[in-house]
């Protein structure tokens, strides 16, 4: 039963994915992907991974996807923005990208489906997780604040000057 | 110091001097030292020939070592013998009197230090020639000669044409010298040496008579004299080579130079005689070329090209001798030739230099009260031309005649050959003298030669009529020729022949009993003429087979035809610059689709027979 | 002392190119004492060396054999050290260099305004790679040499030169920097062949030991023979030269004519035949036959250029074709030709170069067709030239004639057919030389144009250049005394293969 | 942790600490001198700092870093390089951007990336430093946000770096998945005795490969190259060239040789295709390239295929030590030269606000009017070219002589074609700089402050000295292998 | 708390349909906050790969290298929407094939 739940969850994932991809407005195609990352989240937790799960929901879901709900209301698209992604959609534009799709999953199918295994079904808990995060991977942890600071004054050089300015009209 | 350095010598530092002065000496001191300096050098010969008749000793003397390299190693050498002494008197001798000749001549011209500068390197450039004791040196001679003609028939350079004559002059003997070149090579290459005398000693005992590699060698050396002597089928140039100042055609188209294939058959006759093959066909060539430019003679009317077809009409006589074994008669044609021609080109000369440059006999005639010293040389020149008895051509010619008669099998042919050439001779050259000393005057001379033109001129008629008495010092060199049983009736039409070809032409030029004009009126005769004028022809079939394609070639590659292949890579290369570029238009959604299909195909390979 | 005088000439090159500062007339005069103080340093210490030693058969690969030798450690990493090495080939046309040098300095005397300093810079830091490829032994720093003395020679095409600088520069560059890199890739080859216990080494004397054989020995060969046979230049990788030749400035022309080509032929006697005996005589057909390609082909093409420059370029591939077929035909007579025409070649070509030069200088143009009876105006340019014309068409008494006679009888011995399609080369030498001439010198003067004869300084140049030609022709026994023991040495190790040579020869002939 | 391992990563540390200091130094007082010098401090301070830790290599520190010579080295070369381009930025800046501070804060991150992949040993670590580099450059490359050319390069690096990167992600997932290990050498001991299927494997391998050379720029991945060097300020396109290459492929060599992915011929095979392909395609690109930065990005694309050459070279296992070498020794004179060319260009922007482009008229005349600009750039050229006396041709000696020695004659072959395109356009730029004086009418007279005039120097005589006397060089290469 | 036990393949090809599907949209999309969401199907793909293999090892590892993804993923965004702004800004439009100034 439960692994029903697994392989709809899975369905879902990718059916709000392609959704996604294909919306034309921004902010639909943002909740698709945030329903999306909810399947994926309950992927996890089944597999045996509720920690993986609940940063899925909690970082993924919710701080990097309302960044980009920020952004979105900020630019402002509009029904005109709309109209044109639909133009940009249309007909002739799936070919190209669509063959190459194909192609990949093709490949992909044949080298993914040739993989023998079952996951383990015992879950990794997140006291094990934090154990090997600060254990062996606390130079990694070191590292990727390190990455976060870049991103961190990327963000903010590229995007002061337009919050400065939006500021002054 | 060995007084036969200085033969060669004073002539090249002469030459020199001259050419370093770069045209700023006095005209005096130039002309003093251009005929001087030979005149020293003929004194020294003088006095070598005196010594040579005394004791008969061959003198040799090595200057340097040229090179040594393995076994070969060839000197600056010089062999002098019976034959190098006649030839070094030849050319000193009447040299001397051309240049005494050439400063009247030359003296108004601007380049007069120039002219005697190449004509002094001329002369030490042929000593060099007949004293070599090997063939290295005498090429260097030869080539030496071939340069310096080239430099005094383009003397005029302003005139273009004088320049292609000059250039034709120097490359179509180049040909025949090339072909000598490959045969030094053969002969270093089989004997070893290219020392003259070990050289005919080795060919002796290498090589049996008739092999192969004689005749091979021989007609390869054959070919540079030919070249040189303009024999056919090389001889076009000569006539061309008339563009250069008389008294250089008097000294090196007619006396020396062109005589030079003669000298070094007979030079190397021990090659030759174990190569009969060649030896005929030196024959043969001799005998053709004399026909060939004895009928194109009477059908010039330039006084100059006249001469010239003579000269080369009578190095086939020289041909013909070496041809049937005759080395001595040949020689001594040579040195009569040597005479009598110098004579009838320095007479020319004076004519063309009395008459404003005029070239044209039938611009001329009547001269001969108004010119009569070059009237007397002129007679007694065509009449030595001609063989006329008791004129020394007469005594040569007659004794070629009678070698080639004796001949076994192809002499009577040879010597029916050469006598319709002393009957062509007889006609033209008294044509010569009928249409421009007799008749009615056309132009008038404006001045009469001085005594620097005179006194050569006088002295050339002396030797072209004693000549025929002088015994040459070959004894030693030649092998002795077999004494030939004497046929009177033989002797009689030699010397019937040329006194019919006199005849002849008085008829026709002179007295008029047989009318030119009504020859010639048959078309046939006319086109014949024509034919002769051109010289058979000749110039232009060369011109169709070589200096046209050669001339076609040269302008279709000019640009370059093997860069066509470079140019293919470059253009290449630009081409997949171009097509790679449009890969780069700069659209993301591109790039990406490109960065996917490189995916696609890098799994593709990778999965492609995955185990 | 070999180091120290490429360095010499090195920092003389800084020298110069700083003393620009100065005044502008100052580098040529620091380049010619440069010159003269290398000269100098040569003859100086070639007084300390016993003169049996200059005779004694020095067999190559024997360190005491060299007249000179002397190795300082590089990169032993790679076996590679600066291996310097003299004897008498090295000598003499290190001597070549020193003296076309000075020419090329005279020649150029007052024609550069532009940057004079670092010209002639770039003219002393092309003498010094020049001379670091007769002296290396080391088969590394032979390349490095080889390529280094390419980039003074392209800045002096690249800023000095004329119109089309641009393209003649890059393709004089490109043309022997490819072929450079294949012979990198046959040294690197031939180094790991020979590499033993200590690792790989690039020493000329360890090399010999170790060519390779069969298809790999012909493979790497022809890295080696199509490096020199571009710098030679042999068809069909001659068309840089025409290019280049035209395009450089007068002083780049001598030095290109004059010394660089010998390097090629040098590379192919010391390197490329030495090295690889086997190959050498199974592909000489091949060069023999580009070889007369090369005489025939050039001389045609050389007849059909109008621009001055451009027809002495195409003698230049017609004369060094004789050098290939000298190398190729592998006996002493011929051996002895091809060096006499490196040298000879390199005078009377550097000579006309310089002629050129001289005119281009006075009339603006290198087009002969605008050109015509210059005699008239400048006796001395034309005596002069019609000197060096004939020394080009090869008059006998000049150095050019014994070079190609003794190439030719050398290789009639080899191979008859050869020397007969080669000898053509005689002739049509003959046709372009004299209608060079002709379009030049001679024909109707232009009254209208005016023109400075030789002075003083171009004619001692060209009286040195004749007298060194008319020595080579009359007496060019000390030359062949020089070069005979380092050809004794190598000709033995080729005996073998090569006598199978005009066997090999006459299956390919008609 | 214990103090040897505080002393292995010191350079990281310092790094770190840097940054750290640097964006404090930011937070209270902005002043660019201050936080160049600070930078710059911090860089050689790192570089200096791999000295001492060189004593106690190798060492194996936590799961993720190997401190050993070689990353060492690299670490080191890195963190110069960095000074390098901080201390050539600094005019530049000024005169580009506001608020200019960051911009070192950056750079120094940016090395630290480049660190922690020369000294990663597992994939986590790689994935780090790849990204911690990839991030920083994202900033740095829009930098100059008057303009819009960096923004555009800025956005398209980042879109199609980010998908290499999933690329490679998943890529390494299949690795993990498969053998359930993320360090290198226990992936090298797994692999061998794989229980899935080897296509898992392998396809994971070609997927970190595929990812790693769009980072490298090798083709077909190699689009994006032009387009972002041409957009992105001078020093940092500089850098991207150099540190920012060099880190990767160190990466990926090492991944390569401690996973033993040699194992998969085919994929080796797929890498020696990969360099034939870069280095035609790249030196046709930048045939008649008169754009130079442009020309420059298109070369460092065939400079990478050379470089790969190595791994190719690298099956046959006699060559395995030469061909490792030859790739540092290929890889510290490409940094120095590369660097060299960019910076240039630097200095040349310098006072040209508006366009970040340098056509090739702009170098016209260059060597009369600035002869220490042009000799730079005539080294770094020829260096490039492969000419001798230059670091350069030594790098491509030592692959010559590393291939030969591997017999792989195909990608001699490649490397000689694309060397003898690669002379023209190199030669073309030295042709014009050396054009006469009276032929630039549109060039701006410029001359570098004494920064820009020690560094170029420094540069010159670096790649110099390492063309001329490279044996202490390769006798320390040869020592930590 | 146990997980279940599925054949990892199904999982994978799910990443792998997952990671397609970001590709396809990188492809298809002009506008670049499409891409950047496209990225992040790729991303979040990895990471279901990821913490699959994980489940698949029972080791932590898989998950720790989540948490990795998840920093890279948040670090890329911030930096992405920032340049989304300022592309919004200068260029006027959000048309990446319009942003094709460098090119050839």
């Amino acid at each position: 039963m439960i692994v029903v739940l697994f392989y709809i969850a899975a369905v879902i994932a990718l059916a709000a994915t392609v959704a996604a991809l294909t919306r034309t407005n921004a902010t639909h195609a943002l909740i698709y992907l945030i329903v999306s990352l909810l399947a994926v989240a309950v992927m996890f937790f089944l597999m045996g991974a509720p920690f993986a799960a609940a940063l899925e929901v909690v970082i993924y879901a919710g701080a990097i996807m309302v960044l980009f709900v920020f952004v979105i209301m900020m630019l402002n698209l509009g029904a005109a923005g709309e109209a044109r992604e639909r133009q940009w959609l249309a007909g002739r534009s799936w070919f190209v990208p669509g063959s190459m799709a194909a192609l990949l999953l093709l490949e992909m199918l044949l080298v993914l489906g040739d993989a023998h295994g079952v996951t383990s079904g015992t879950a990794v808990s997140p006291k094990v997780v934090g154990m090997t995060l600060f254990g062996p991977y606390l130079l990694a942890v070191e590292i990727a604040s390190m990455l976060l600071l870049s991103g961190l004054v990327g963000a903010y050089h590229l995007g002061r000057r337009f919050i400065v300015r939006r500021g002054d009209h | 110091m060995n007084s036969i350095v200085l033969i060669p010598l004073l002539p090249l530092l002469s030459a020199a001097v001259l050419i370093l002065s770069t045209g700023k000496m006095p005209r005096t001191v130039a002309s003093l030292m251009g005929a001087g300096s030979i005149g020293l050098s003929a004194l020294c010969v003088a006095l070598l020939a005196s010594s040579f008749l005394a004791d008969g000793e061959i003198r040799e003397l090595t200057l340097w070592t040229w090179m040594s390299i393995g076994d070969f190693s060839p000197r600056i050498a010089f062999y002098i013998d019976g034959l190098t002494i006649v030839m070094m008197s030849v050319i000193t001798g009447i040299g001397f009197l051309i240049h005494l000749y050439s400063i009247e001549f030359m003296w108004d011209d601007e380049s007069l230090c120039r002219y005697f500068a190449y004509m002094n390197l001329f002369v030490a450039a042929m000593l060099l020639l007949v004293m070599a004791d090997n063939l290295l040196l005498l090429y260097l001679g030869w080539e030496g000669v071939g340069l310096c003609s080239y430099l005094l028939v383009g003397f005029w350079y302003r005139d273009p044409d004088n320049g292609a004559a000059a250039r034709k002059a120097f490359i179509v003997t180049r040909i025949g010298d090339t072909a000598m070149a490959l045969g030094l090579f053969l002969l270093l290459t089989e004997l070893g040496t290219l020392d003259i005398q070990p050289l005919m000693v080795a060919a002796n005992t290498q090589w049996q008579t008739g092999d192969t590699l004689p005749v091979l060698a021989t007609a390869l050396l054959l070919g540079g004299a030919v070249g040189k002597s303009a024999q056919l089928p090389l001889h076009t140039w000569l006539p061309d080579a008339m563009a250069g100042p008389t008294p250089v055609s008097a000294l090196i188209h007619a006396a020396t130079m062109v005589t030079a294939g003669v000298y070094l058959i007979a030079r190397t006759y021990g090659l030759f005689l174990l190569a009969p093959a060649t030896l005929e066909a030196v024959a043969w060539i001799g005998l053709a070329t004399l026909l060939i430019a004895a009928f194109a003679a009477l059908a010039q009317n330039d006084i100059k090209r006249i001469l010239a077809y003579s000269t080369i009409s009578q190095i086939g006589y020289m041909f013909l001798a070496l041809g049937v074994g005759a080395f001595a008669s040949g020689i001594f044609h040579l040195v009569t030739h040597a005479f009598f021609k110098a004579l009838l080109f320095l007479a020319a000369g004076a004519v063309i230099h009395c008459l404003h440059h005029e070239h044209n006999i039938f611009r001329m005639g009547g001269l001969r009260s108004r010119l009569p010293v070059v009237f007397a040389s002129f007679v007694i020149g065509s009449a030595a031309l001609a063989a006329l008895p008791f004129t020394s051509g007469f005594y040569s010619k007659d004794a070629i005649l009678l070698a080639a008669w004796s001949l076994q099998d192809i002499g009577p042919w040879l010597w029916a050959g050469g006598l319709l050439g002393a009957l062509l001779t007889g006609i033209y050259s008294f044509r010569l003298v009928f249409i421009v000393f007799f008749g009615e005057a056309r132009t008038e001379p404006d001045r009469q030669p001085g005594w620097k033109m005179a006194g050569p001129l006088i002295l050339l008629c002396v030797l072209s009529i004693v000549g025929g008495w002088i015994a040459l010092p070959l004894a030693g060199v030649f092998p002795a020729a077999e004494s030939h049983p004497v046929n009177h009736s033989v002797e009689w039409i030699s010397i019937g022949v040329p006194l019919l070809g006199l005849l002849l032409a008085y008829l026709m030029f002179l007295g008029g009993q047989i009318s030119v004009d009504k020859l010639l009126s048959a078309p046939m005769a006319r086109r014949l003429v024509d034919f002769w004028f051109s010289g058979w022809r000749f110039d232009q079939l060369y011109d169709l087979l070589w200096v046209k394609p050669y001339k076609a070639i040269a302008h279709w590659w000019r640009n370059e035809p093997v860069d066509a292949l470079y140019n293919g890579i470059v253009a290449a290369s630009q081409w997949g610059h171009r097509r790679l570029l449009i890969l780069q238009n700069g659209e993301l959604r591109w790039y990406a689709t490109i960065m996917v299909l490189g995916l696609v195909l890098l799994l593709a390979v990778m999965l492609r027979n995955a185990p | 002392m070999m180091l120290q005088l490429i360095l010499l000439l090195l920092v003389a090159g800084v020298v110069a190119w700083q003393a620009e500062r100065f005044s502008s007339t100052l580098p040529r005069w620091v380049t010619v004492v440069a010159v003269l103080l290398a000269l100098l340093m040569l003859i100086a210490n070639l007084g300390g060396i016993p003169a049996e030693r200059f005779t004694l058969v020095s067999y190559p690969g024997e360190p005491q054999g060299w007249l000179m030798y002397s190795q300082h450690a590089w990169i032993p990493r790679f076996g590679i050290s600066l291996e310097f090495g003299m004897d008498g080939l090295s000598l003499l046309l290190l001597l070549l260099t020193l003296g076309l040098g000075l020419v090329a300095v005279v020649s150029s005397w007052d024609e550069i305004e532009f940057k004079p300093g670092l010209f002639q810079a770039n003219l002393l830091w092309t003498l010094a790679g020049v001379a670091g490829v007769f002296l290396a032994l080391d088969l590394f720093l032979f390349f490095l040499f080889w390529e280094v003395m390419l980039i003074p020679m392209y800045l002096l095409i690249a800023i000095w030169g004329h119109e089309k600088r641009a393209y003649a520069a890059m393709k004089f560059f490109i043309f022997t920097q490819v072929s450079g890199l294949l012979m990198l890739l046959s040294i690197v080859v031939l180094a790991f062949q020979g590499a033993g216990e200590d690792g790989i080494s690039f020493s000329y004397s360890d090399l010999l030991a170790s060519a390779p054989t069969g298809r790999a020995g012909m493979l790497t060969m022809l890295g080696f023979f199509i490096a020199f046979t571009v710098k030679l230049p042999g068809f069909p990788f001659h068309t840089w030269l025409p290019d280049a030749h035209t395009q450089a400035p007068t002083a780049g022309s001598v030095l290109l004519a004059g010394i660089l080509l010998k390097t090629g032929a040098y590379g192919l006697l010391r390197f490329c035949i030495p090295l690889f005996p086997e190959a050498s005589m199974q592909f000489a057909p091949v060069a023999m036959g580009l070889g007369v390609l090369g005489i025939v082909y050039g001389a045609i093409l050389a007849f059909a250029q109008s621009d001055f420059k451009r027809l002495v370029a195409y003698s230049s591939v017609s004369h060094m074709g004789f050098v290939l077929l000298g190398l190729y035909a592998w006996n002493s007579l011929a051996l002895q030709g091809a060096i006499m025409q490196m040298v000879a070649h390199g005078v009377s070509t550097a000579a006309l170069f310089m002629m050129a030069g001289a005119l281009q200088h006075r009339l603006h143009t290198r087009d002969m067709f605008r050109m015509g009876g210059l005699w008239q105006q400048a006796p001395r340019m034309g005596a002069c030239a019609m000197f060096f014309a004939v020394a080009s068409l090869g008059l006998p008494g000049m150095g050019n004639f014994v070079a190609e006679f003794l190439v030719l009888a050398g290789l009639f011995a080899v191979s008859p057919w050869m020397t007969a399609a080669a000898a053509l080369g005689l002739i049509t030498a003959a046709v372009y030389s004299l209608w060079m001439m002709q379009q030049a010198f001679q024909g109707r003067p232009d009254n209208n144009r005016e023109m400075a004869d030789f002075g003083v300084r171009e004619m001692s140049a060209m009286l040195v250049m004749m007298a060194v030609l008319l020595g080579l022709g009359l007496y060019p026994q000390p030359l062949f005394d020089l070069t005979q023991p380092v050809l004794e040495g190598l000709l033995p190790r080729m005996s073998e293969p090569m006598s199978a040579l005009p066997r090999l020869l006459s299956e390919v002939s008609p | 942790m214990s103090a040897s391992d505080f002393l292995a990563i010191a350079p990281l540390l310092v790094l770190a600490a840097g940054a750290t200091a640097v964006m404090l130094q930011i937070a209270f007082m902005r002043s660019v001198p201050v936080t160049a010098i600070l930078s710059m401090v911090a860089l050689l301070l790192a570089a200096l700092s791999c000295v001492s830790a060189a004593a106690i290599t190798p060492l194996q520190v936590g799961a993720l870093l190997s401190a050993d010579q070689f990353s060492l080295l690299f670490t080191a070369l890195f963190c110069v390089a960095g000074a390098v381009t901080c201390g050539l930025s600094l005019d530049y800046i000024r005169h580009h951007g506001d608020e200019p501070e960051e911009y070192f804060l950056l750079i120094v991150l940016a090395t630290l990336g480049a660190g922690v992949l020369a000294y990663a040993n597992h994939l986590a670590s790689l994935l780090l430093g790849l990204e911690l580099l990839s991030v920083s450059l994202y900033a740095l490359i829009a930098y100059p946000n008057r303009s819009l050319l960096p923004l555009e390069a800025a956005s398209k690096y980042l879109v199609l770096s980010g998908a290499a990167s999933a690329t490679l992600l998943f890529g390494f997932a299949l690795l993990y998945a498969g053998t359930g290990t993320l360090a290198f050498a226990e992936l090298g001991e797994k692999l061998g005795q794989a229980e899935m299927g080897t296509g898992l494997l392998m396809a994971g391998s070609a997927m970190i490969f595929a990812g790693l050379a769009f980072k490298l720029s090798l083709v077909p991945f190699h689009l994006w190259t032009p387009d972002v060097y041409d957009g992105a300020p001078a020093p940092i396109s500089g850098f991207l060239a150099s540190v920012g290459k060099a880190a990767v492929f160190v990466a990926l060599l090492r991944l390569f040789l401690e996973a033993d992915l040699f194992r998969y011929y085919k994929l080796v095979q797929l890498t020696g295709l990969t360099a034939i392909l870069s280095m035609l395609a790249g030196n046709l690109l930048a045939l008649l390239q008169t754009n130079i930065k442009r020309m420059l990005a298109y070369s460092s694309i065939a400079h990478l295929g050379y470089l790969l050459m190595v791994f190719m070279i690298c099956l046959d296992t006699g060559s395995r030590a030469l061909a490792v070498e030859a790739a540092m020794f290929y890889l510290i004179a490409y940094t120095a030269t590369t660097i060299a060319a960019f910076g240039l260009l630097t200095l040349i922007n310098e006072s040209q606000v508006e366009r970040e482009q340098v056509q090739l008229q702009q170098v016209s005349g260059l060597f009369w009017r600035q002869p220490l600009l042009a000799g730079l750039m005539l080294v770094a050229l020829l260096s490039l070219a492969g000419i001798p006396l230059t670091a350069g041709f030594i790098g491509k000696f030592y692959l010559f002589t590393a291939a030969v020695s591997g017999g792989n004659w195909v990608l001699l072959a490649a490397l000689i074609l694309g060397s003898a395109i690669g002379i023209y356009y190199y030669l073309r730029v030295v042709f014009y700089m050396t054009r006469g004086a009276d032929e630039h009418k549109h060039t701006v007279t410029l001359s570098p402050g004494w920064s820009g005039s020690a560094l170029s120097c420094l540069l010159i005589a670096s790649i110099l000295v390492l063309g001329i006397v490279p044996q202490t060089l390769m006798a320390y290469l040869r020592s930590i292998l | 708390m146990d997980g279940l036990m599925v054949p990892m393949e199904h999982v994978l090809v799910v990443a792998g349909l997952l990671f397609t599907c970001g590709l396809f949209g990188l492809m298809l999309r002009r506008n670049i906050i499409f891409m950047l969401m496209s990225l992040e199907v790729m991303l979040n793909s990895a990471a279901l790969a990821f913490v699959t293999a994980g489940a698949h090892w029972a080791q932590a590892d898989g998950q720790v290298m989540f948490m990795l993804i998840l920093t890279v993923a948040a670090a890329e965004v911030a930096v992405g929407l920032g340049l989304v702004l300022q592309i919004q800004r200068r260029f006027k439009t959000l048309d990446m094939d319009r942003a094709n100034r460098l090119r050839g």
